[in-house]
Parts: structure tokens; C-alpha cells; sequence
């Protein structure tokens, strides 16, 4: 039994690591800021899930169970927020949405035409 | 072994976050990476509190995901409204501006 | 070989001294050797704490001895190594460093805001926070 | 088990190293400002997760607080005010530092070998003072974290000074920039139809839980990990989020600048005065094992706190309670003040000397 609840709940703990670093890696090779923000909030709010269940059945039954379940809360409140902010922001910024088939072409940057906001904090 | 290896795997996740933090190129790109990489200590202090056996350091983990938000707030007010002080705007304000 | 390996932490941190320190000199830029000096800071910090971490040991928040806790902790370590080194049976690590740090954070940012504070109303008075503009700025007013 | 768990923390003290060591390099390499303190930011809570596998818990706390929340908003507040342009990179005056810095390095490489190597357990830094902080702390304090009695109780006095000296600065920043918002701040560029209410949403469900889990931080301090400086900070957090999102002014209506600077002086009066109250019960200053009279502490039953043989540290108990909260007092108030000054003042182009 103890054997059972440690592979599963490391499985779990595993499979939402596994999770996190596949959305890593979106964030790295996806075009534009949307689907950016698109792989790191949906992993990251997933791999959460998975990874906090994992703890959940290995501690048992204990005060450190509703702490990760409050982890668990914020993680859910917070992220997908700052995503929907970021995403705002970004959209009524300028930058356009890359639409249609991906292909990158030379010599042009992957932010979209954000004809404000640069880098770097240049006065407005 | 399976917790060291979700380890293992979450700071390769942060070296990829930190990456493109670096990279950027927008300001939003550095946003997104440095929020992402603070949901990925959240997890890894967690995970690391059960793999050397002491558990109670979850509060840090708690104090970490609301810190982690507001830094993003403030950092995409700075980016885009260049201010830190005025309110940010609900649906009626900016209707009432359109009208 | 052996003294990388057993010096690690303290090399590294002073690889971070030296970039906080690098940043401090070499911009003009107020607000990046603000930076700077926050970077530098952090690394003393870093190398208080790496003075303090006891091999197997674990936060100074006293656990019983007889708490399935303890007992895990104490099965990873030889039982003469824990007699001798830990404290009713639960290896601890140095909580002084971790004191002193801990104050020193805070003190930290709210010396940082002050020297940015200053760096706002030289803003404020020459118009630049470049270091050598506003060594400029003085030299052609020289009775400001 | 045993040898992965001691050589997974080594592996991951070095990984993380070295992921500090490539923020830092990016720090210095980024010319952009906005890329510096977003890394800085990040660098904070690397090293937070670092000092977490060092087993220092309560300073990963503070340094995650501070460090990833408090220190960039006011970083953002500053470069707000001063409006730079690019940092600019000139590789001839690099050259001097950098020969500098190297030079630097080498003594300190120099003065490093001389140190015991990393872990060991009877190195002089280890086997003496901070082991007996350890011994006797169950008997002297009777908390179990050795670091909240070390910081409110051991070096007590120390720990007023740094409370004071954190006063001191915030009154300072408050002096040079102001107390409050300006009437004249600057209007964001908004888009028509643009809103922000998912955040606004967000945001007030988020900020009472914020408060409560600053006292919770407080409270639980000398059990676990947290205490006054990492509960105000927390608790400091709550209303720089209310401004951020809804706005200065209606943040300094709910808490006026006055009474948040009245609040900071308060904390600083409620740690001396324990320690006056302490003296005047006849014992040292911040003696809090006289911090109930003779009479009062004879009728306290023993066995009260679940360890019959140390009754006698309720004034240990309380004391360090009562000197938390006044840290906790000045610590939020303070970084409330610096945001108010960094956040309200709004700079105009009286900078005519170009």
C-alpha cells in the first residue's frame, strides 16, 4: 500500500515536472507573445495541479494537505490573471497576433508591430 | 528518485524561463518568463520541502505565488501605462469615454 | 580539483561580487549601479549563508527527536556523525548566519530606496542621472 | 533514499549557482533597464529557492518577499521618476573596472581558501556560538525556531537598531519625495474599450487574503518559519497591490499617508517600550523573562504551553510576541511610505541645466 502511494503520487508529482518543462520549451519556441503567454499559463496552471496532488497523496491527511491546497488556490487565482493582464496589455499595446501558416522570414522580429512600446524604457 | 527527478526537471524548466527573460524580445516576452518562472519556484519549493523531509516550508511556497503576482502587475503597469499610480480601468470608465 | 568541488559556493559567490561590483563601475547610470550594489549586497548574503549550511542538516526550527520527521532525517546520516555534530538527535544547521541576513534584507531595501530616492532629485535638479553629465552639468556651473 | 536526498541538494545548490551566476551576467550584459530589474526580480527568487535548499527558511522567506516584490516595485517607481534612456555601453571605460574587478576577485579567491570547506560541521563558524543558540535555546526561550529567539531575543537590541534604521530610511525617502499623491499625476495612454477587469476582480478577492496571511506569518513565527519582518513586508504588499489596481488616491482615502507614517513610529515605540517595561520590572532592557511582574508571573500555572518543565518562559513567549509586532508595525509602514513617495510624486521637466 505504501509502495502504491508512493509511485503514485510520485508519478503524479513527475508528470506535472514533465508538464512545466514542455511548456518551457513552448515559451521558447513559439513565435509571438499569445502563444508564449498561451504555453506558459496553461502548463503552469496545469503541472500546479498535477504536481500539488502528487504532494497531496504522498503527505496523506495532514495540516500541510490544506496548505497545498491553498497553494494550489493562488496558483489557480494568479497565473491565469497576470496572463489575461499580460495579454491585454500586450494586444492594446500594438502587437499584432502572428496569423496563419508559421514561417519565419529573414530579417523580421517575432514581436509584431508594436509601434510604441519599445525596449527599454524610453520616455513616451 | 521520482520526486528528484520532477526536480530536476522543474529547474530545467527555470533555465529555459530564464532564457527567455533574456531573450525577450518585447517587454511582455520578459514579463511572461518572469512570471512563469516564479509559478516554477512556487512548485519546486514545494516539491523540494517533501524530498528533504520538511514539509512546512509550504508557507514560503504560498508567500512566493501572491509576491510573484503582484510584481507582474506592477511590471506590465510600468510597461504599458508608464505609471504606478493611477487606477487601472473597469469596463464603465472607458465606456464612458467612447460615449 | 578537490578545491573546486569543496569551495564551490564560495567561488561562485565571489564570481557574483565581482559582477555586482563590475556593474557598480563600470555605468554612468544611477539607477543601474543601484542595481549593481543590490547585486553585490546579495552576494555577502549568499556567502553568510553558505558559511552556515552544516553537511545533513536541516532548518533551525526544532523538530522532537521522536517525530517520524526526526527519525527520517536522522536514517539519511551515520549515527555517530549525528551523536556528535547534532542536537537531542536532529543535525541542525547554523541559525546565526541566517539572523543576521535576515535584517540585513530589509535593511537593504530600505537603504535602496533611499539612494534611489537621491537619485530622483538629482534627476530633478540637473536633468540627467548620467554620472558624467551631471559632472558636466557642474563643471559649467561651478557656484551651483 | 539517504544519499539521493544529500547528494540531490548539492546538485541542486550547484544548479542553482549557476543559474545565479547567468542572471547576474545578464544583468550586467542587458542595456535595457526595464530587462535588468524584471531580472533582478528573478534573480531574487532563484536565490529565495537556493537559500530554501541551504535550510535557511526564514531568510528565503524575506528574500523572496522582499527581494521579488518589494525592491522591484520601488526599482520600477524610481526609473518611472527619472525617465532614462538606454544604459549606454562604453567598452573603453569598461576596461578599467574590469581590470578592478578582476584584482578584487583574486584576493578574494585568495582569502576564500583559507576557509574551512563548505558543510563541514566543526568549522569555527559552526561549532561554537551558533551551536549553542541551538542547545540552550529550548531551555532559555522554549520556541522552536532557534532563529525567530536568536533575532527577538538573544540579539533583541540588535534588532531594534535595524528597526530603527529601517524607520529612519523610510522617514528619509518620505522627506526627499513626498508623503502622498501629487494632485498633477501623469494620465496613462489608454485605448478606447480598453479595461482591466479580470485584475480588478482578482485583486479584491486576493488582497484581504493577503492581509490575513501576513498575520498569519506573524503569529505563526515562532513556530515555524516567518516572524515581523517577513509579515510586514506581506502585509505591506496588500495595499501596494490595492494602488496598483485601483489607484493611489483612493488607496491613500483608505489609508492616510499620516497615519501610516504614525503607525511606523508606533512599532518603533512598542519594541522599546517592551524592553522599558522589562527594566522596569527590574531586569535588563529587553529581558523579557521579567516582563511580567513577580506577582503576575507566580500566578501563570505551569505546563500551560504543553511543556511542563518550562512554564517559566511565558514572559520569553509574550516578549517576543509583542517585539514581532512592533516589527511588524514599522516594517509594513515604512514600505507603505516609500511606495506612497516613489509611486505619488511626479516629475516635471524643471530639470533646465541641458
Amino acid at each position: 500500500m505504501a509502495d502504491a502511494i508512493h509511485w503514485i503520487g510520485g508519478g503524479l508529482v513527475f508528470a506535472g515536472t514533465l508538464l512545466t518543462l514542455l511548456g518551457g520549451v513552448g515559451v521558447v519556441r513559439f513565435p509571438d507573445v499569445y502563444t508564449r503567454i498561451h504555453a506558459a499559463s496553461l502548463t503552469d496552471t496545469g503541472g500546479a495541479t498535477l504536481v500539488l496532488i502528487g504532494l497531496g497523496i504522498l503527505s496523506g491527511f495532514t495540516l500541510e494537505t490544506l496548505k497545498l491546497a491553498f497553494v494550489w488556490a493562488f496558483v489557480m487565482l494568479t497565473t491565469p490573471a497576470a496572463a489575461n493582464a499580460l495579454a491585454n496589455a500586450a494586444f492594446s499595446a500594438g502587437h499584432k497576433p502572428r496569423i496563419g501558416a508559421f514561417q519565419i522570414m529573414k530579417g523580421e522580429s517575432s514581436e509584431g508591430a508594436g509601434p510604441a512600446q519599445r525596449d527599454g524604457g524610453v520616455a513616451p | 528518485m521520482l520526486l528528484a527527478a520532477g526536480v530536476a526537471g522543474l529547474v530545467v524548466a527555470m533555465g529555459l524561463m530564464i532564457w527567455r527573460a533574456i531573450a525577450g524580445p518585447s517587454p511582455y516576452d520578459r514579463m511572461l518568463a518572469g512570471n512563469s518562472f516564479g509559478t516554477k519556484t512556487v512548485l519546486l519549493i514545494a516539491v523540494i520541502g517533501y524530498l528533504f523531509g520538511r514539509p512546512a516550508f509550504l508557507d514560503i511556497a504560498i508567500a512566493y505565488a501572491l509576491i510573484n503576482f503582484v510584481t507582474t502587475i506592477a511590471l506590465m503597469k510600468f510597461v504599458r501605462y508608464r505609471t504606478l499610480a493611477q487606477p487601472l480601468c473597469s469596463p464603465h470608465d472607458t465606456e464612458a469615454k467612447d460615449g | 580539483m578537490n578545491f573546486v568541488v569543496t569551495h564551490f559556493n564560495y567561488l561562485a559567490v565571489i564570481v557574483l561580487m565581482m559582477t555586482g561590483l563590475y556593474v557598480l563601475f563600470a555605468t554612468g547610470n544611477l539607477i543601474k549601479r543601484m542595481i549593481g550594489l543590490a547585486l553585490f549586497q546579495t552576494s555577502t548574503a549568499l556567502l553568510y549563508i553558505s558559511l552556515g549550511k552544516v553537511a545533513g542538516g536541516t532548518a533551525a526550527i526544532k523538530i522532537y527527536p521522536d517525530s517520524p520527521e526526526a527519525q527520517a532525517l536522522a536514517a539519511q546520516l551515520d549515527p555517530a556523525y549525528v551523536a556528535q555534530f547534532g542536537v537531542s538527535g536532529v543535525v541542525y544547521s547554523n541559525p546565526l548566519p541566517h539572523v543576521l541576513i535576515l535584517t540585513a534584507i530589509v535593511v537593504g531595501v530600505a537603504t535602496l530606496a533611499v539612494g534611489l530616492s537621491i537619485a530622483v532629485r538629482i534627476r530633478e535638479a540637473y536633468g540627467t542621472i548620467e554620472a558624467d553629465e551631471i559632472e558636466a552639468v557642474r563643471a559649467r556651473e561651478p557656484g551651483e | 533514499m539517504n544519499a539521493i536526498a544529500l547528494e540531490a541538494s548539492f546538485a541542486l545548490n550547484v544548479a542553482l549557482l549557476l543559474m545565479l551566476v547567468a542572471i547576474a551576467a545578464a544583468i550586467a550584459w542587458t542595456r535595457s533597464l526595464v530587462a535588468a530589474i524584471l531580472l533582478m526580480g528573478v534573480y531574487s527568487l532563484a536565490s529565495a529557492v537556493w537559500l530554501v535548499v541551504m535550510d535557511a527558511a526564514d531568510v528565503a522567506f524575506t528574500e523572496a518577499v522582499v527581494g521579488a516584490g518589494v525592491s522591484t516595485v520601488v526599482l520600477l517607481g524610481a526609473t518611472l521618476l527619472v525617465r532614462p534612456g538606454p544604459v549606454r555601453v562604453d567598452w573603453r571605460r569598461a576596461i578599467a573596472p574590469a581590470v578592478l574587478v578582476v584584482g578584487v576577485g583574486a584576493l578574494l579567491v585568495l582569502a576564500v581558501s583559507g576557509l574551512a570547506s563548505f558543510g563541514d560541521p566543526s568549522s569555527p563558524a559552526n561549532a561554537h556560538v551558533g551551536r549553542s543558540y541551538l542547545v540552550e535555546t529550548p531551555n532559555d526561550i522554549g520556541i522552536p525556531n532557534v532563529v525567530t529567539a536568536v533575532l527577538a531575543s538573544y540579539r533583541g537590541f540588535d534588532t531594534l537598531g535595524e528597526t530603527v534604521v529601517i524607520f529612519a530610511a523610510g522617514i528619509g525617502v518620505a522627506l526627499m519625495l513626498g508623503f502622498g499623491p501629487r494632485s498633477s499625476l501623469p494620465q496613462p495612454p489608454v485605448q478606447p474599450g480598453e479595461h482591466h477587469v479580470v485584475l480588478r476582480v482578482t485583486a479584491r478577492l486576493l488582497i484581504p487574503l493577503i492581509i490575513l496571511f501576513a498575520f498569519y506569518v506573524l503569529f505563526h513565527g515562532d513556530l515555524g518559519a516567518g516572524g515581523g519582518f517577513q509579515a510586514g513586508v506581506i502585509l505591506a504588499v496588500a495595499p501596494i497591490l490595492h494602488a496598483l489596481v485601483f489607484g493611489l488616491h483612493a488607496t491613500t482615502a483608505a489609508i492616510p499617508a499620516g497615519f501610516v507614517r504614525g503607525v511606523a513610529a508606533l512599532g518603533v515605540l512598542v519594541f522599546a517600550g517592551v524592553g522599558v517595561v522589562c527594566m522596569a520590572n527590574g531586569g535588563g532592557f529587553l529581558d523579557y523573562d521579567r516582563l511580567f511582574m513577580p506577582r503576575v508571573e507566580a500566578m501563570i500555572p505551569p505546563g500551560l504551553l504543553g511543556d511542563p518543565t518550562h512554564s517559566h518562559n511565558w514572559g520569553q513567549h509574550f516578549g517576543i510576541l509583542l517585539v514581532e509586532v512592533g516589527v511588524l508595525l514599522t516594517v509594513s509602514s515604512t514600505m507603505v511610505t516609500i511606495f506612497y513617495g516613489f509611486a505619488g510624486r511626479a516629475t516635471h521637466d524643471v530639470g533646465s541645466a541641458r
